[in-house]
């Protein structure tokens, strides 16, 4: 019974957050802590409910309501959805009490906090949703109040584009959802999820494909998948940094609850090619988003890059995670679903750490673009070492969680080789190559961002006036650094709860063995891992060496200019720039990224004095262009064309009527007749 | 029961017409609507608790559809007669009319109630000479501003709809010809109740022939594909309570009249023949009104073409058939009437503080009127059918019916052109509230009247998007009983 | 009993000459001469219901009769000359479509309107020439809405598709009942008032009523 | 029988003690190539013992970065090297990390030398950090096929687990796929350490050097940290090709002194020949140019992928 009121509790308090935000929208302060505080407490609920159903026992509610039967159902899948959802809002509420400090007096608090909650509970909704009508109506719900959240500061430019494309391809993917939800409707009757699996079992195969590929498409627009991406690196860096923590970090992973929900679920991912795609996509997506993310230089935007290239990641777990789940091996399909989940987890932490530096890096310099950034690590020392902790977990580097999942990844790929066919392991490899690719890019992007943008000389007027970041904004991001560390260092306490998830909906309970020294090996295998032996060793090799280094040598340590050829080196004008860094990507890559760049000289007298050159160079995003360009472009001339039938004189509108009289006539009689 | 029901309008008519003051005429104007919503109200009850009812020698009658119609007529009146007082009366203060006008305009808007509540409540197939009236009644409403544009709005809408509904006498004389044969010279050949009694006597090569005829004539009145073209005109140039009126309840007047004639022509020509045609006539609708939602530089008009797609989706509905595809058309009937007019109230408002039309010329509304800029985004989103209002739930239940009868095809391009034109609504919209509004709007609503009214809207258009009231589900579903 | 009525010569000969007015008013270019074949028009049909009353017995139609006499062939005629005199129009019809092509046309769609009522088969074979009348009337008046320019003559179309249903009501049903009956005249009486105020409102702010002028509203 | 503490001190004071005498070694061996006398063996002794009387001179504009990243780089390459078998296949900290995270430690060094590069604020650092996570990114989907490639004969990626199977099997161990992975992983092992084709390590000249540019800013003691870091680095890369493609003669489990002083040499040996290859390797090309290393990677990609192939159409078919 307890269960029934921790939910309901949780709704409640999310309710109170957004109550007392259209309440108290006078009083700025007040308003913000109150608000998003409870928002806080609800998630703080939220968090020990979501571990009390993954260890005990699914929880199911039916609200009574005429047509519309709204109805709650919450397994091990939706709860653990739902603990990430928790974990995420918990830390980002305490950063957005000191984020919308920015907004005071300027913008509409009260606004923020209500849409804010709202975007919460219809998120827990989705999660918890039993039939296909409340699930369509909180899903869009959702992409609604994420809507009106990006388009907050809808007086810059841009945003009302990035808000406009937004809408209307997730309207396209609501779309897409619809008509896979259509065809279970179809063959079951009821609207109800239940029937929906029954149903999925007994469907004709052209019918299961057909409501896969629809479903696949549809929350894969959602997701950020690489053909249907294009809205992500538009709508999250309009978004305020703490709303696109939470979309980058949670609302994407909705997605990829509903994709596994249907194709483990409802369809019982019978199919092998079905892993195939998933697989193909994930790996197309991990690659194309690291690609665009290192050669972009405005912060928010290569981070939306990166939340492509990781939902890509995770997508090539749960393809092969499908694939050995076809081929009848749930062992094996347990070990990468659980790769996947981990990765999920640690995604939504360490992404939602980058967000919330990258809005403190606005909150205090105003400016997202890394060229104008530089010498931050000494104005913002904390947020510093906290966003460091976020970009070594990113770039999967070992005492931090990145690794684990990365290595779980790779590690599952490599089990590929069990299915005894060429083909999986042919497809698997390749996978990993180009994982490793992306993981060394990631590295390679990340490095970037945290190098020019936080060490040696501040570039520009911004950067030399930026303030440490307020207190709630420290301790937002120091939860999740913390996390991140800790979910590195402490697998084996979330490896079992991911264990129960996996088997869930893959069959299999126990894939992992645990030994001593928080080690934990693959299915009784050889293979084993232990991060805290690894981060202890690291450790005493530090400290010893220090150590020793103190001790012998000589101590002094005279401070001198940095060495420029003998030339004094001062300035911040020949530190390497953002460009520079990743221009060997890019030449690598020319053919993907045509570089176009555009130089313009004004020349002052005469034609040898040049008065200014100025240079641009751009990148063309290829998709963008060579695919929704052209069908963009064929909608408009078409609609422009068919405006001709309103013409405006009365004589053809009366001729329409007559035509349509006379064709129907013949209609009937050719009809009639037969 | 019902003669006091039609009653109402006609004698607040005649109050109006002897009132001196703008105070007097708005209060007997609000008084009538009132009136007459409590009467269409325990009408609605009346039939909900013992069936059909009739009287005045049974010229009159009132069964489970009718009912409906004349709640959705009632309350959209009275809701809209709240926004006319608000609306009017700016007009006026701003000297655009004068107390004549006013006058004259409220005893018209009182006649086009009764020529809409008589439609709903004729027996006999003098529907059709209800539904002239209200051509005539609401061509008169168009021309009160004399603009050229309204005048020419006017004649169009004046010719066209009286073309079309000529076919539809010609329908009405064909079924009555099929019925004479059958049930004889009696009085009640043409009443409702009998026909749908002996339907499936009737000859099918005439029932064919007047199904067409109806068809045409009556859908040219509800805007159906080939014969909306008086339409956007139409419904743009009217003053923005009639064009609310003529765009949420006129059209389901007019569609009332096509379902009426469906019930019966399907029982003797087998449900295929009328319901493909149907079908046929949804898509093209929805398809003509695409292309004309993305281009389109006048807000009025965008919504204009917003009611022939939903007209279409109506008509598809019905076509489907079944009890999800009638049930979700009706229900259609009842959210679109109910979200089109909060649109075009909100419209309306943005047209009084920023006097044009035109929809570049417009931005920023959010920030200058953030209450209507808010009710103008609900009201777009909703009409556009994303799920968390009303509009989505009939849509959906209309879709799972196409899905059930094996429509395939028909769903997936209806929902295609559902999507492109919510990209196209949206586009549009979001150019009018985002952004800084234009140099020298004063900040400020219009008046609080309008408010009131589309605050009451929206309670419908939210609520009933998430909670569906038991007795409305039992109401729509004897309505349900009685179509299908 | 039916048969007898149409079969007799006086229907027939009272049938061709409606549809030889329908031609004089295509044919004509002054305004003056369509309303008064508008206005005969009327008389004929007044008369085939006098004698559809006369043999069918119900005395109903005899009031039906008499109202489209005294309605179209008088009131309506006269209302027609008044907005002429007080608009002080042009007399000239401009058209689309010039006189005899427009002919050539109306006698296609009188032979297309037999044709089609002779292949729906259920009508009793005499009635038939009265409906396939009553259809040709109905095109034609739609034709003339589309090739003439002036409003007056949409408003005369109009008109002459309203006679064309009447006919058809009388030879399929010997006309509806009374009270829809009655309903449809008033119908009409309103209708052709509205046109009118609509027409002088054109005039006033267009200066002309030539519909070519209604083309502001596109798209 | 030694216990595992000795296991793990004798291991480390290989590593810091062989090292600097490879590298010595191999520059001994390059200017034997190049007829030249060349510096002796122990010439990187002499000069880190130099070095640490030296001031260390610290730029203005760094900050805590600069003088964490040796030490945290120095201390992940010696983890990774508790986890690389050397002379026994035992390992106390063998359960720690496989083969995938002995390539993740190398890049958490890689990591922070390159962060630290860029923190001095000079365009040879930037350069430099640039160019190595540049050819290190080129590096990684070859080291996972060829780590794909070895672990799917021994079917785990526990390094200890493998140089014992594979020690285990003998001669019939030389199989095409085994050569194939290990052309792959030289390649690979040249990029790894910085050697000619890629990077030129015994020039200070701006365009050639990536590693050099990298570490432009230290002086004294931290110089002697990354100098030593590196070494040892170079010293586990061999090691890592030696036991795991031509395990013979590693001691096996628990055995005695005799034994373990056996491997040690048989070790060394092996060491010796893998640096005098790489130096006539070096002595017979001249450093490539930047943009065109994707091709000689994308050659060990191809050579990893093929072993891979070739297993499956051996053993897994």
């Amino acid at each position: 019974m307890s269960v029934n009121y921790l939910f309901f509790g949780i709704i409640a308090f999310y309710l109170i957050g957004a109550a007392s935000a259209v309440i108290l929208n006078k009083k700025d302060a007040i308003c913000a802590y109150v608000s998003f505080l409870s928002a806080a407490m609800a998630s703080l609920l939220g968090i020990i409910f979501s571990i009390s159903i993954i260890f005990g026992d699914t929880f199911s509610y039916a609200l009574s309501g005429g047509y519309l039967k709204f109805g709650f159902f919450i397994d091990r899948l939706s709860a653990f959805f739902i603990l990430v959802i928790s974990i995420c809002v918990f830390a980002v509420s305490i950063y957005s009490t000191g984020y919308v400090r920015e907004y005071f007096g300027k913008k509409n608090i009260g606004y923020l906090g209500f849409l804010y909650n709202i975007f919460i509970i219809s998120m827990i909704l989705v999660a918890s949703a039993d039939n296909a009508v409340m699930f369509l109506i909180v899903w869009e719900l959702m992409s609604v109040v994420s809507y009106f959240l990006v388009v907050y500061e809808h007086e810059k430019p841009g945003t009302r584009k990035a808000g406009f494309i937004y809408i209307v391809m997730t309207h396209i993917g609501t779309g897409f959802i619809l008509v896979s939800f259509l065809i279970f409707v179809g063959t079951s009757g009821s609207y109800n999820f239940e029937t929906f699996a029954a149903a999925g079992k007994s469907m004709t195969p052209l019918l299961k494909d057909l409501a896969f590929i629809f479903a696949l498409i549809g929350f894969g627009t959602k997701a950020g998948i690489v053909p249907l991406h294009i809205w992500l690196p538009y709508a999250h860096p309009e978004a305020p940094s703490n709303v696109s923590a939470l979309m980058s970090g949670v609302m994407i992973k909705i997605a990829i609850f509903m994709i596994i929900r249907v194709s483990f679920d409802f369809l019982g991912a019978s199919q092998a090619w079905w892993g195939y795609v998933v697989l193909a996509l994930g790996t197309i997506s991990a690659i194309l988003g690291i690609l665009y993310a290192v050669v972009e230089s405005d912060i928010k935007r290569m981070l939306a890059f990166s939340s492509i290239e990781n939902i890509g990641i995770i997508l090539i777990g749960i393809g092969a995670s499908m694939i050995f789940f076809a081929a009848g091996k749930p062992l094996l399909s347990a070990i990468a679903a659980i790769a996947a989940l981990y990765h999920l987890l640690n995604h939504s932490i360490f992404k939602g750490l980058l967000f919330m530096g990258a809005g403190s890096i606005l909150f205090s310099t105003h400016t997202k673009n890394i060229e104008d950034l530089g010498g931050l690590i000494k104005k913002m020392p904390k947020s510093a070492i906290l966003i460091l902790m976020g970009v070594l977990s990113i770039c999967a580097l070992p005492p931090f969680s990145g690794f684990i999942s990365e290595w779980l990844t790779f590690q599952s790929l490599l089990l590929g080789f069990n299915l005894n066919n060429t083909f999986p392991m042919i497809i698997l490899s390749i996978s990993a190559a180009v994982l490793a690719l992306t993981g060394a890019l990631a590295a390679f992007c990340f490095l970037k961002f945290f190098g020019i943008g936080f060490l040696a000389l501040p570039r520009s007027k911004h950067a030399e006036h930026a303030k440490e970041a307020n207190t709630p904004m420290l301790i937002g991001m120091g939860i999740f650094a913390s996390l991140s560390l800790l979910l590195g260092i402490l697998p084996f306490y979330v490896l079992p709860l991911l264990e129960k998830i996996a088997a869930s909906f893959t069959g299999n309970l126990d894939s992992f063995t645990f030994s001593n020294f928080g080690t934990f090996a693959i299915a009784s295998g050889t293979t084993s891992l232990s991060t805290p032996a690894i981060l202890g060793l690291v450790f005493i090799f530090m400290f010893g060496l220090s150590a020793i280094i103190f001790l012998i040598g000589r101590k002094r340590q005279p401070v001198y200019e940095t060495w420029g050829c003998g030339q004094p080196v001062s300035t911040s004008r020949n530190e390497y720039t953002a460009t520079a860094f990743s221009k060997p990507v890019q030449m690598w890559f020319k053919n993907l990224y045509r570089p176009a760049r555009e130089t313009e000289t004004t020349y002052s007298t005469s034609p040898y004095l040049k008065e200014s050159i100025k240079f641009e160079s751009r990148i063309e995003q290829v998709i963008e262009l060579h695919l929704y360009n052209p069908i963009v472009d064929f909608v408009m001339t078409t609609t422009r064309k068919a405006k001709i039938i309103q013409t405006g004189s009365i004589h053809a509108y009366l001729g329409y009527i007559f035509g349509t009289l006379v064709i129907l006539f013949i209609f009937v009689i050719a009809g009639g007749n037969t | 029961m019902i003669e006091y029901l039609l009653l109402a309008p006609i004698l607040t008519g005649i109050l109006c017409l002897l009132t001196r003051s703008r105070k007097q005429v708005e209060a007997i104007s609000l008084t009538g609507s009132v009136v007459t919503l409590i009467l269409g109200v325990s009408l609605v009850i009346d039939v909900y608790q013992n069936g059909i009812i009739m009287s005045w020698t049974n010229t009159l009658f009132a069964d489970a559809f009718s009912a409906f119609i004349v709640l959705i007529v009632s309350i959209v009146g009275f809701v809209a007669s709240i926004y006319s007082v608000g609306y009017m009366g700016h007009e006026f203060k701003h000297g655009i009319l004068d107390l004549r006008k006013l006058k004259i305009y409220y005893v018209l808007f009182h006649m086009f109630m009764f020529t809409m509540l008589l439609v709903g409540v004729t027996n006999n197939l003098g529907l059709w000479i209800a539904i002239e009236m209200t051509t005539l009644v609401s061509a008169l409403l168009m021309i009160l501003y004399s603009r050229k544009s309204s005048v020419e709005a006017a004649w169009k809408y004046m010719i066209i709809c009286t073309v079309g509904i000529t076919f539809a006498l010609f329908g009405t004389i064909l079924t009555y010809y099929g019925a004479v044969k059958i049930l004889g010279e009696s009085g009640d050949a043409l009443n409702w109740t009998s026909l749908i009694a002996v339907a499936d006597q009737f000859d099918p090569t005439i029932m064919k022939l007047a199904f067409i005829f109806i068809l045409i004539g009556y859908g040219t009145k509800a805007g159906l594909a080939p014969m909306h073209t008086w339409l956007p005109d139409a419904h743009s140039e009217a003053p923005t309570p009639v064009s609310a009126l003529l765009s949420g309840v006129l059209l389901n007047c007019a569609m009332y009249g096509i379902i009426r004639f469906y019930t019966i022509a399907s029982k003797s020509t087998g449900t295929e023949f009328t319901s493909n045609l149907l079908i046929i006539f949804g898509l093209l609708s929805l398809g003509i009104a695409v292309p004309f939602i993305i281009l389109q530089e006048d807000y009025k008009r965008m919504l204009a073409y917003s009611s022939v797609e939903h007209m279409g989706i109506i008509a598809i509905g019905i076509g489907f058939g079944g009890t999800f595809g009638v049930f979700g058309a009706l229900l259609h009937m009842f959210n679109h009437a109910m979200t089109k007019s909060l649109m075009f109230f909100g419209s309306g408002n943005v047209l009084l503080k920023h006097g044009t039309k035109e929809i570049n010329k417009v931005s920023g509304v959010v920030k200058s009127m953030p209450v209507t800029g808010a009710m103008l985004l609900i009201g777009g989103l909703a009409i556009t059918g994303s799920p968390p209002f009303s509009i989505f739930i009939s849509e959906f239940t209309i879709l799972s019916a196409g899905f059930l009868q094996g429509h395939i095809i028909a769903s997936v391009l209806f929902l295609l052109f559902i999507i492109m034109i919510f990209a196209g609504f949206f586009y549009n919209l979001s150019k009018m509230t985002f952004g800084t509004p234009k140099p020298g709007i004063i900040p400020g609503e219009v008046s609080k009247m309008t408010l009131g009214a589309m605050a009451i809207l929206v309670v419908f258009v939210f609520v009933l998007g998430i909670y569906m009231p038991p007795v409305f589900y039992e109401m729509i579903m004897k309505v349900v009983a009685v179509v299908k | 009993m039916s048969e007898v009525v149409f079969g007799s010569k006086l229907m027939q000969l009272l049938i061709a000459m409606i549809l030889v007015s329908t031609f004089m008013i295509l044919g004509s270019t002054r305004l003056y001469s369509c309303v008064r074949a508008f206005g005969i028009q009327s008389f004929l049909l007044a008369c085939v219901a006098g004698i559809v009353a006369y043999s069918t017995g119900k005395n109903d139609i005899y009031i039906v009769a008499l109202l489209t006499l005294i309605l179209k062939a008088a009131v309506i005629p006269y209302i027609f000359l008044y907005i002429i005199r007080e608009i002080k129009v042009t007399r000239e019809i401009e058209l689309y479509v010039n006189i005899s092509p427009s002919l050539i046309i109306g006698g296609v769609l009188v032979v297309i309107s037999y044709y089609l009522i002779r292949s729906i088969s259920i009508i009793s074979e005499l009635s038939s020439l009265a409906l396939s009348a009553s259809m040709s009337l109905v095109s034609i008046g739609l034709f003339i809405m589309i090739s003439r320019k002036k409003a007056l003559m949409q408003m005369l179309g109009i008109l002459i598709m309203e006679n064309g249903l009447f006919l058809g009501a009388i030879s399929l049903t010997y006309g509806m009942p009374l009270l829809v009956e009655l309903g449809i005249f008033f119908d009409v009486l309103i209708g052709v008032l509205i046109m009118g105020i609509l027409i002088f409102r054109i005039n006033k702010t267009f200066e002309s009523i030539d519909t070519d002028m209604l083309k502001t509203l596109i798209g | 029988m030694i216990p595992a503490s000795g296991l793990v001190i004798l291991q480390i004071i290989i590593i810091l003690a062989l090292s600097p005498l490879i590298s010595g070694i191999i520059k001994k061996a390059k200017a034997f190539f190049q007829i030249r006398k060349g510096p002796s063996i122990f010439q990187p002794y002499y000069d880190m013992a130099k070095l640490l009387q030296k001031d260390s001179v610290v730029s203005q504009n760094v900050s805590w970065i600069f003088h964490a990243a040796p030490i945290i780089s120095f201390a992940a390459v010696l983890t990774a090297g508790l986890l690389i078998p050397i002379y026994i296949t035992q390992l106390p900290f063998g359960f720690a990390g496989d083969l995938i995270a002995v390539v993740y430690l190398f890049a958490l060094a890689r990591f922070f030398t390159a962060l630290a590069s860029l923190d001095a604020g000079s365009s040879f650092g930037g350069m430099g950090g640039s160019r190595e996570m540049f050819v290190a990114a080129m590096v990684e989907p070859a080291l996972m096929l060829a780590i794909f490639a070895v672990a799917l004969n021994v079917g785990s990626t526990n390094l200890s687990y493998i140089s014992q199977t594979i020690a285990g099997m003998g001669i019939d161990a030389i199989s095409p796929y085994q050569i194939l992975a290990f052309v792959a992983l030289f390649i690979i092992a040249i990029a790894e350490t910085g050697r000619i084709p890629v990077d030129n390590p015994s020039t200070h000249l701006e365009l050639t050097m990536i590693h050099e540019a990298m570490i432009l800013e230290y002086s004294g003691k931290q110089l002697v940290i990354v100098e030593l870091g590196a070494m040892a680095k170079q010293l586990l890369v061999f090691s890592l090709l030696a036991n795991i493609f031509f395990p013979w003669g590693i001691a096996s489990a628990n055995s005695g002194i005799a034994t373990i002083a056996f491997a040690l040499v048989f070790y060394i040996l092996k060491i010796v020949i893998i640096g005098i290859t790489m130096v006539a390797v070096e002595t017979s090309t001249a450093k490539w140019r930047l943009f065109r290393l994707p091709e000689l990677l994308s050659v060990s990609l191809m050579l990893s992928f093929l072993s891979l192939v070739a297993f499956i159409i051996v053993k897994g078919g």
